[in-house]
């Protein structure tokens, strides 16, 4: 990867971390918690694109892995604390 | 700089690109349901692209991508569905909504017990 | 930079040590996590490497810069394993409390006194 | 192989605890695990100390690492004079589990949990490496808080829920300690931090990391006023667990002091030793007094400790050869004495109907139970340091050590504390044992067994006829620990 | 030698009785016991020439030498005399009991604890080394307990015998330290070696410690003013014991060791001082509360103080010059007193009470006693030709040339008198003035002091003709002593007081002063007794006795104590603030003893676009967190936990630590989820009651809350902030950890390797740790029948869960009202079908590759246990349990632990240490490498797998949770 | 089993990439492990009808293809909306029968993906496999097309399952 390229995904990477705050005033400010869960899910999917970009930085796919795991479970959470909602219990 | 990562880096730049527009959203739509429209979508979207831009500038890594783009595309409507209908049943009131059927029939089968 | 990191973790452990002091259980539990997360990133900062890439070695080539320091981060792993049991135990506890004594207020627990 | 020994302490127990847990559907296998378990633990233990005692530092290099690197198990002998205390109780406490009626016993948990707070315990006294230390006294302040939690008294819940939010305390103050100490030196191995300290002028953060560990360490020993939880956790835990929480478990803060200070902190040393006294000095008036009006009889016990535990800081505060050779003998005749008295306790109370300790219900419940009556008295005997029985040891040890610093005020204080101590322990005998029970009474037939309290006891009175290998060991335990040369030349060679 | 069985026999006895006595009749025991002692008093006259010639023998066997405790023997001729006391005196009573009890169940029990105290006695008096004497000392302490409650569910008695062996313990402690400090100060704890060294001990700066430790041991023991006041309450004991104990030997003991130690220590100002004054001032009060006691038991206790007291006075004189009147008061006191404590419990014995106010007249009933009694009493009035009288002479011959002293005694000695002659006229003169028995009295089981029974002696009980004989012979031997005094005591007392002493009945010179103050004590002493009825109807004014002074401070001390038992409060928050105030305090005091160096770099600024994202990121922690705290809803706290939690993730990744960023975001994760599965088992209203209270508490609380945690948070940045800058240091370990990982055990991923390798220990502790805690949340939430356990393969045919009320709750509780029954079911169904085999699959790939990329057993353990929540959120319990038939938590972590453990013994079967890295070469498949740390992550990741489930099954649903 | 021996071929090949391995015997370890997952976790067997199989892979392709399109198209629609001033929005909730007259789940669940994926739809409520509830952020707009959309992905779904037409 050449310098520039380089410079290039650091600016995005620092963008996408710089996402990260407004959505988390999301997830402060809510008004309903299904906003915040919402808000929540998003820094997830932010997260996926950041571990993505610093793989790319650091030359090393397999922190790739990590990417994966979350995409798998963030779901897990979402889901548990949709149903908190929906229904008053887990499972 | 090779072609494959020229083409990364623009791929890279929408998908930054997306998922800025998504967070704008995110702060600028009314409520919940809108809000889910924008990050279910528009951060999908974004991330999707930055993985496309990724495997084009890591090419070792490209089915690993794969894979993770696939699992996105699993999990992000179920997500966006889950806290949609979480909202609903909270009673999230739906800002300037012209018509709500799922009311309708709410109120419809409450009246039949 | 590494003022600023300093400042972090102490400001994380006297929020934690806040919410600890929580006559909640479910909030002190929270603080009892809080406070594990704070030694963790406490941990980080006495890695011995201010280091550049991950701690992965190859037999072929030489890593690209100076490796974090693996031993902290082992340390670390170790450490949250064990405060996440904690943690989870504590919930538990937590959990049985509100079942036997219809409570999560921990000034509600006080018959054990004198 | 001398030095395999070393591992069986910690990983026998373990090892079988494990395989309880997967065989827990057949609890008498599993209870026989367990039995076996404690026994070898016990065994190898003596084994390490008779090793020592020819005159060698045992050291197992887990993993074959060698240290400071890898993770190094050390068998010194103030080390293992503490191991060998741990599983004789432990052994005698399984034991006593085997005989007990409590529901909480029966359940497939409770074994493992037992054994593995046992492993723990040997693990945090044979580690050479401060942060497995951690991880090893992190698995006692578990099982422990779980066997509390499932205790057949109710309020154990509440206790372990305490106890859990107070130990995180300790973890924190264990862990920053440890960060600091890497920070400052990059290693883990005590021996190597040692060496270090010793060579360098004292550098950036290691008083502070000498202050934290010792919090840690008091908190662990409950000593004031770091003590709040002792009271709650060691009374209504289950009676086999209580009767370890009070005797051994505590211990692993004064063990952890004594290695602090004599091989990492020997210049900060004195200070902390000035600190120990006061606190010592405080704990024992505290837990005497608190043991004199509490409302039931193991919570009796328990401040006891309490104030034990303030005996054994002073012996280590004065700091002499013979006052710290006495705290070492002080401490380990406590863990008898007060695992058996617990114990014997424990046995009156599952014969009252409510099965309960405490002093309004439990007066005259042990009137009819002659050898149960006997063994209480002798073990207060003991408490109290009335010869021949092995806190009379203690207390002379410990006299001696005083009179050996010179602190004529703490001695006096300590040695006055005494009347409170048989105050309170023959007035609670007469009032178990000699008055008649209260309106209608009728004992519950078939308790506790009181197998494992006879033994202890049996062994109280051994070591107060004949203390001699006991002082013996002490004062070798002493000398090498004044040489900390010793132990760091053993752990990293040369 | 020869002393040794001496010793040995009572103890062996003492064994031996209580088998015995189940089978022998009282009586016999008696004799038996008698007999024995009645040898052993032959065998030490026997010996007494030896002694004479020798002065001392004296013995010793190593025994705890580390604190100069030896079994050690120096009997000389005060040894002797004591021993004869103890014995002969010992003969009698042991007669007399086995006559006295009328509950022959306790006579075994009662024989034991006299024989007993007969050996520590007869030790006290023949050790040879101060702790062997302190020991003995101790023993006829808690054996004196013991008798006086022997009647244990008498209040009075339990009282008495607690209050006695405090005083006399506490006593005890002070002697235990005086002797140290002695044996310290002399370098020697032998008896013998220190009589050699009694200059230096004299001459030693801690003389007056040793000294006046010392004398508050002895005087505590003997009873000496003001600590004489549990000798009365020790008359609950029963009688034999209290002639025994508490009259003719125990409260002596005291006076031995005066005696004993006077060569050393006496012969000083201090000595000289302190023992006439408070062994005169105890003999005068001790008269003179005699005199107006009711209880007899009391008259005799107070009478004995006396005597006591005169004993001290004498051994405290200059120069020994009363030693000689020291002894033959004793031996004429235990005679005397011993034979009148015998026949008020045969008094006792037959008319059921003690109180001299309801006897009399009883000669004519028992005139045989009466007799005895006569003799004992005019020999304590000291009335020739009684060994009282010898005594009495000797006392102010040695006393003459103090005219003060002198007083004291002869005033005493006419108070004595007087309460011999109401002893004797009292109970056996005059008319009866027995009362009738009365109801209230016969009822209930009476902690009256004065007897077991109500005072009915309308019929008076047959006396055995032992009790009678067994004073008889005491009082017999008064008269025959002080008749036979020059040839039977002198050659006694002689060894004993060092040199050969002449004794006389009548002074040989004439009458003497001395004779004539006797008389005149004598005459004094019958006028008190003939105005007895006036001096008895003074009111005394109420001074504080001992008694309320001990009963005050014991109170002032509960008092404390329950000040103290305050702080205990129950409330955990005050004990966290406390601990931490503490810890600020300490850590402060480290911080401001330290020196900082502030390396240049410290300030140094942003540098890269790294840093820039690790601010963002720890702002974004941060703010996440306090959000946390300000945020009063659970569940939103729940969710701005996450976000801070993930952060810390993400900054983990630029550290680059991505192996703790996994754990990290996936532990977070977990952590969320079991949060919420707590919110929703936990009900509504407990947590608004909880909740309500965190800002209604007073401002000062949240000001103290915020203090503590605000000072805490600037040590620890202060100490993150040194930690920081100490690095790097040149860390030789983590380099070795870097060098050697790839090479030693095969792996490119460091961390894993210290995890699974180097520090494998750690590993092996953690997961057990998790596994435990697993375990736990499931035995205490789904508490198991204990009768059922888990089948490895089998579910349990009936699960009956005995947490009835939270079953009845979760009933009530109503459902939620929803449009659909279930929660978007077909959607999440779909996505988990989907999801679930891959996710299974990610955790496998990190089990088998956790050597090369980041994951390992632990992080595959986590996964497969948020699958497990994935599946129980999306299918509900009862669906993931049919499905998942395997899913058996409790056996998972068995069997993970178990392989874990396999992994770290089965090097040592190939000779290998414990843990020991163990490959299995040539074995290679798609880069998966074999060894034995695959069975170790197998291990974690089944544990960590087993516990996750058992922990989210357990707190979710209690009601259909198996048990474990 | 056979279904399970076919489902772990696609599993084979997902191993593949995530352990990033592309070669024989990685693929092998991957299809033994799949088989493995799949008998732990036991997934609903179906009959393998080898004639309709490449069909529906074809149909799984297309979908697929679509649904990525479709995210594409919806994230264009919903970003000119949020970047526009007034963000046009008309929202509302409507009802969309699945018209699948088996009322299947899974043909419902997709439906349900799809449509969430689709631009300016989401769906909050399923009732009864039979009607979706969709919230859009312009109700006119979509009630325009939604119902021609449905029937022709209820064919595509049907060609995936390999249901009879
Ligand atoms: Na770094
Ligand atoms: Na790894």
């Amino acid at each position: 990867m050449s310098d520039a390229a380089n410079m290039l995904v650091q600016a995005a990477l620092t963008v996408m971390v710089i996402l990260l705050l407004p959505c988390a005033y999301r997830v402060l400010s809510g008004p309903t918690p299904a906003d915040r869960l919402q808000a929540t899910d998003t820094i997830t999917t932010l997260l996926i694109g950041i571990i993505i970009l610093l793989a790319l930085l650091q030359g090393s796919s397999f922190v790739i892995d990590i990417s994966l795991a979350l995409a798998a479970f963030g779901l897990v959470a979402t889901l548990a604390v949709a149903r908190y909602l929906a229904e008053g219990r887990v499972f | 700089m090779v072609i494959g990562e020229v083409v990364g880096l623009i791929l890279l730049g929408t998908g930054v690109f997306f998922s800025a527009v998504g967070i704008i959203g995110i702060i600028r739509l009314p409520d919940v349901y809108t809000r889910i429209h924008a990050s279910g979508k528009v951060s999908t979207l974004g991330s999707i692209s930055l993985l496309a831009g990724t495997a084009l500038m890591m090419p070792e890594a490209a089915l690993k991508l794969i894979v993770l783009a696939l699992f996105l595309l699993i999990t992000s409507p179920v997500a966006s569905h889950a806290i949609a209908a979480a909202a609903y049943r909270q009673g999230v009131p739906r800002a300037g909504a012209v018509r709500d059927d799922l009311a309708a029939r709410a109120e419809q089968s409450a009246a039949a017990e | 930079m590494n003022i600023l990191f300093a400042l972090a973790t102490g400001i994380m452990f006297a929020m934690g040590v806040f919410q600890l002091l929580r006559r909640d259980l479910i909030k002190a539990g929270m603080g009892f996590y809080i406070l594990f997360t704070a030694i963790n990133l406490l941990f980080l900062a006495v890695g011995a490497y201010n280091g550049s890439v991950p701690a992965y070695v190859d037999a072929s080539n030489r890593p690209a810069g100076q490796p974090s320091d693996p031993l902290v981060q082992a340390l670390i792993l170790t450490a949250i394993v064990i405060s996440f049991g904690s943690y989870a135990l504590l919930l538990g506890l937590i959990a049985v409390s509100s079942r036997r004594f219809k409570t999560v207020d921990s000034d509600e627990l006080d018959q054990l006194k004198g | 192989m001398p030095n395999v020994l070393l591992i069986g302490p910690i990983f026998i127990p373990l090892a079988f605890a494990a395989l309880g847990v997967t065989l827990s559907r057949y609890r008498t296998l599993q209870h026989g695990f367990g039995l076996i378990g404690g026994v070898l633990a016990w065994l190898s233990s003596i084994g390490v100390l008779l090793e020592n005692l020819q005159g060698n530092i045992l050291t197992y290099r887990l993993g074959g690492w060698p240290p400071p690197f890898g993770i190094v198990l050390v068998g010194d002998l103030l080390a293992s004079v503490f191991a060998v205390m741990a599983t004789t109780v432990v052994a005698a406490g399984i034991l006593y589990a085997l005989g007990c009626k409590d529901k909480c016993v029966r359940y497939p948990a409770f074994m493992p949990l037992f054994l593995a707070m046992g492993a723990g315990l040997n693990g945090a006294l044979y580690t050479g490496d401060i942060f497995t230390l951690f991880v090893f006294i992190e698995l006692m302040v578990i099982t422990s808080v779980i066997l509390v939690a499932i205790s057949d008294n109710r309020l154990g819940l509440e206790a372990a829920i305490k106890y859990l939010f107070i130990s995180a305390m300790g973890t924190l103050f264990l862990l920053i300690g440890i960060a600091a100490l890497y920070a400052t030196f990059g290693t883990l191995n005590m021996a190597d931090i040692g060496r270090l300290l010793a060579n360098d002028q004292r550098p950036l953060l290691a008083q502070a990391a000498a202050v934290l560990l010792m919090c840690a360490f008091l908190l662990k020993s409950a000593v004031f006023p770091f003590h709040f939880w002792q009271p709650d956790f060691h009374t209504t835990a289950p009676t086999p667990i209580g009767s370890m929480l009070s005797s051994v478990v505590v211990k692993v803060g004064i063990y952890g002091l004594i290695r602090m200070m004599t091989l990492m902190f020997t210049a900060e040393a004195p200070l902390i030793q000035e600190l120990l006294i006061i606190l010592g000095i405080i704990g024992i008036f505290f837990g005497s007094l608190g043991a004199l009006r509490t409302y039931d009889a193991k919570r009796l016990l328990a401040y006891s400790t309490f104030g034990q535990i303030g005996f054994i800081l002073v012996g280590i505060g004065w700091g002499t050869a013979a006052a710290l050779s006495g705290a070492l003998v002080y401490a380990v005749n406590h863990a008898f004495v007060k695992s058996s008295l617990l114990m014997i306790t424990g046995v009156v109370s599952s014969r009252t109907m409510t099965k309960t300790a405490r002093l309004s219900e439990i007066g005259g419940a042990g009137k009819t139970l002659a050898v149960t009556s006997g063994l209480y008295f002798l073990g207060g005997m003991a408490l109290a340091g009335v010869p021949p029985l092995n806190g009379f040891v203690s207390k002379v040890a410990l006299a001696r050590g005083g009179i050996s610093a010179g602190h004529w005020l703490a001695l006096g204080l300590v040695v006055g504390a005494g009347v409170i101590t048989m105050l309170y322990m023959f007035r609670t005998w007469q009032w178990i044992f000699q008055q008649p029970p209260a309106g209608e009474f009728k004992l519950k037939p078939g308790g506790d067994s009181p197998l494992a309290p006879a033994l202890l006891i049996g062994l109280c009175v051994l070591l107060g006829l004949y203390a001699a290998p006991l002082l013996d060991i002490a004062a070798r335990t002493v000398s090498q620990l004044s040489n900390p040369q010793l132990y760091i030349r053993a752990v990293l060679g040369g | 030698m020869e002393f040794v069985p001496v010793i040995v026999v009572p103890f062996v006895l003492a064994l031996a009785i209580v088998p015995a006595s189940q089978r022998l009749r009282p009586e016999y025991q008696g004799w038996g016991l008698a007999a024995v002692l009645a040898i052993l008093f032959g065998w030490l006259l026997a010996l007494l020439p030896t002694i004479s010639e020798q002065g001392a023998v004296s013995a010793a066997i190593s025994w705890m030498p580390q604190i100069g405790l030896n079994l050690s023997l120096y009997v000389d001729g005060l040894s002797v005399l004591f021993a004869l006391v103890i014995t002969g005196i010992g003969a009698a009573v042991m007669l007399y009991a086995g006559y006295y009890f009328e509950d022959a169940r306790q006579v075994g029990r009662f024989f034991a604890l006299l024989l007993a105290f007969t050996g520590s006695m007869l030790a006290v008096v023949m050790a040879g080394n101060l702790l062997t004497l302190f020991i003995a000392w101790e023993l006829t302490s808690i054996v004196s307990f013991l008798l006086i409650s022997f009647k244990g569910s008498d209040a009075v008695a339990r009282a008495g015998a607690l209050q006695a062996l405090i005083i006399t313990g506490g006593g005890g402690l002070a002697l235990l330290v005086g002797l140290l400090l002695a044996g310290t100060a002399a370098g020697t704890m032998e008896l013998s070696d220190l009589l050699a060294q009694s200059d230096v001990l004299r001459s030693h700066p801690w003389y007056g410690a040793i000294t006046v430790l010392i004398l508050v041991g002895s005087f505590s023991k003997s009873a000496q003013f003001p600590l004489h006041f549990w000798l009365p309450g020790a008359m609950a004991a029963p009688t034999p014991a209290s002639a025994f104990l508490h009259s003719a030997t125990m409260v002596k003991a005291g006076v031995y060791l005066l005696a004993r130690l006077s060569p050393m220590l006496g012969d000083t100002p201090l000595w000289n001082a302190a023992l006439p004054v408070v062994g005169l001032l105890t003999m005068l009060i001790g008269a003179a509360v005699a005199l107006r006691q009711r209880d007899l038991k009391g008259i005799l206790a107070y009478t004995t103080i006396s005597q006591l007291g005169a004993l001290v006075a004498l051994i405290g004189l200059p120069e020994a010059a009363g030693i000689k009147a020291a002894m033959v008061g004793i031996l004429a006191h235990a005679l005397y007193k011993g034979a009148l404590f015998l026949i008020v419990g045969a008094v006792d014995h037959a008319t059921g009470t003690r109180n001299i106010d309801e006897l009399g007249g009883l000669w004519r009933k028992m005139p045989a006693l009466a007799g005895v009694t006569v003799v004992a009493g005019l020999s304590m009035a000291g009335v020739p030709p009684l060994f009282g009288f010898v005594a009495k002479e000797t006392l102010l011959e040695a006393v003459i040339a103090e005219p003060l002293a002198l007083a004291v005694v002869v005033l005493s000695a006419a108070l004595t008198v007087a309460v011999a002659f109401r002893l004797v006229w009292d109970i056996f003169g005059g008319e009866s003035r027995a009362r009738l028995p009365q109801e209230e009295h016969r009822g209930h089981d009476s902690h009256h002091p004065y007897g077991d029974d109500a005072y009915d002696y309308s019929h008076i009980h047959a006396l055995p003709g032992p009790m009678t004989a067994a004073p008889g012979f005491l009082a017999g031997l008064s008269l025959i002593a002080g008749i036979g005094i020059g040839v039977l005591i002198a050659p006694v007392v002689s060894p004993a007081v060092g040199k050969t002493i002449s004794l006389y009945l009548l002074p040989p010179g004439g009458i003497n002063l001395a004779f004539v103050l006797s008389m005149a004590a004598l005459a004094a002493g019958a006028a008190i007794f003939a105005t007895r009825r006036f001096w008895l109807s003074w009111n005394l004014p109420g001074l504080p006795g001992g008694e309320q002074i001990y009963q005050y401070l014991v109170s002032r001390v509960e008092r404390v104590g329950d000040v103290l038992l305050r702080s205990q409060g129950g409330k955990i928050r005050y004990y966290l603030a406390a601990i931490l105030l503490t810890v600020v305090a300490l850590l402060s005091t480290a911080i401001t003893r330290t020196t900082i160096i502030y390396p240049a770099e410290m300030m140094a600024g942003v540098a890269s676009a790294a840093d820039i994202l690790e601010i963002v990121l720890l702002v974004l922690a941060l703010v996440a967190t306090l959000a946390s705290i300000l945020l009063e809803r659970h569940l939103l706290a729940a969710l701005a936990l996450g976000v801070a939690g993930y952060s810390i993730g993400g900054i983990f990744l630029l550290e680059p630590a991505p192996d703790v960023a996994l754990v990290q975001f996936l532990v977070e994760t977990l952590a969320t989820v079991l949060i919420i599965i707590i919110l929703a088992r936990t009900s509504e209203e407990e947590r608004r009651r909880a909740i309500t209270r965190l800002w209604g508490q007073t401002n000062t609380g949240l000001k103290r809350d915020v203090l503590i945690s605000a000072t805490l948070g600037l040590a620890v940045g202060f100490f993150a902030l040194a930690a920081v800058n100490s690095r790097p240091t040149p860390n030789t370990i983590a380099a070795w950890h870097l060098e050697n990982a790839l090479p030693q055990v095969g792996v490119k991923d460091v961390v894993a390797g210290i995890i699974t390798d180097f520090r494998g220990t750690d590993t092996l502790i953690e997961i057990t740790v998790f596994g435990m805690a697993a375990l736990g949340v499931l035995t205490m939430l789904a508490r198991p029948n204990p009768g059922k356990t888990w089948s490895l393969f089998r579910r349990p045919e009936t699960s009956e869960s005995p947490i009835k009320d939270a079953l009845q709750e979760d009933a009530e509780r109503p459902e939620p009202v929803v449009y659909r029954s279930r929660f978007a079911d077909p959607v999440t169904q779909l996505a988990a079908a989907l999801v679930l085999p891959f996710a299974t699959l990610i955790g496998l790939a990190h089990l088998l590759y956790a050597g090369v990329a980041p994951g390992d057993g632990f992080t595959a353990g986590v996964i497969g246990g948020l699958g497990v929540a994935l599946w129980f959120v999306v299918y509900g319990y009862e669906e993931t349990k049919r499905r998942l038939r395997w899913l058996h938590p409790g056996p998972l972590i068995g069997i993970g632990l178990t392989l874990a453990f396999a992994n770290a013994i089965l090097p040592l079967v190939f000779g290998r240490e414990f843990l020991a890295f163990t490959p299995i070469e040539g074995f290679s498949l798609a880069d998966i490498k074999l060894a034995s740390t695959v069975l170790f992550e197998v291990g974690i990741c089944l544990t960590v797998f087993g516990g996750v489930s058992a922990i989210l099954e357990a707190i979710s649903h209690p009601k259909e949770v198996e048990p474990l | 089993m056979l279904f399970y021996m076919l489902l772990a071929v696609p599993m084979a090949l997902i191993w593949v990439g995530i352990t990033d391995r592309i070669m024989l015997d990685g693929v092998l370890v991957g299809y033994g492990l799949s088989l493995g997952v799949l008998v732990l976790l036991r997934p609903r067997r179906r009959k393998v009808n080898w004639r309709r199989l490449p069909d529906q892979l074809v149909a799984l392709v297309i979908y697929v293809v679509e649904l990525f399109w479709d995210i594409v198209l919806s994230g264009v629609d919903v970003a000119r909306r949020v970047l526009s001033p007034d963000m046009r929005l008309k929202p509302g909730i409507i009802a969309v029968p699945t018209q699948d007259p088996l009322e299947s789940p899974i043909i419902a669940a997709l439906s349900a993906d799809v449509i969430t994926l689709t631009p300016g739809e989401l769906v909050v409520e399923l009732e009864d496999n039979r009607i979706l509830y969709v919230h859009c952020l312009d109700v006119e707009a979509t009630m325009a097309t939604i119902d021609a959309e449905q029937a022709r992905r209820i064919q595509l779904f049907g060609r995936i399952i390999g249901r009879s037409s």
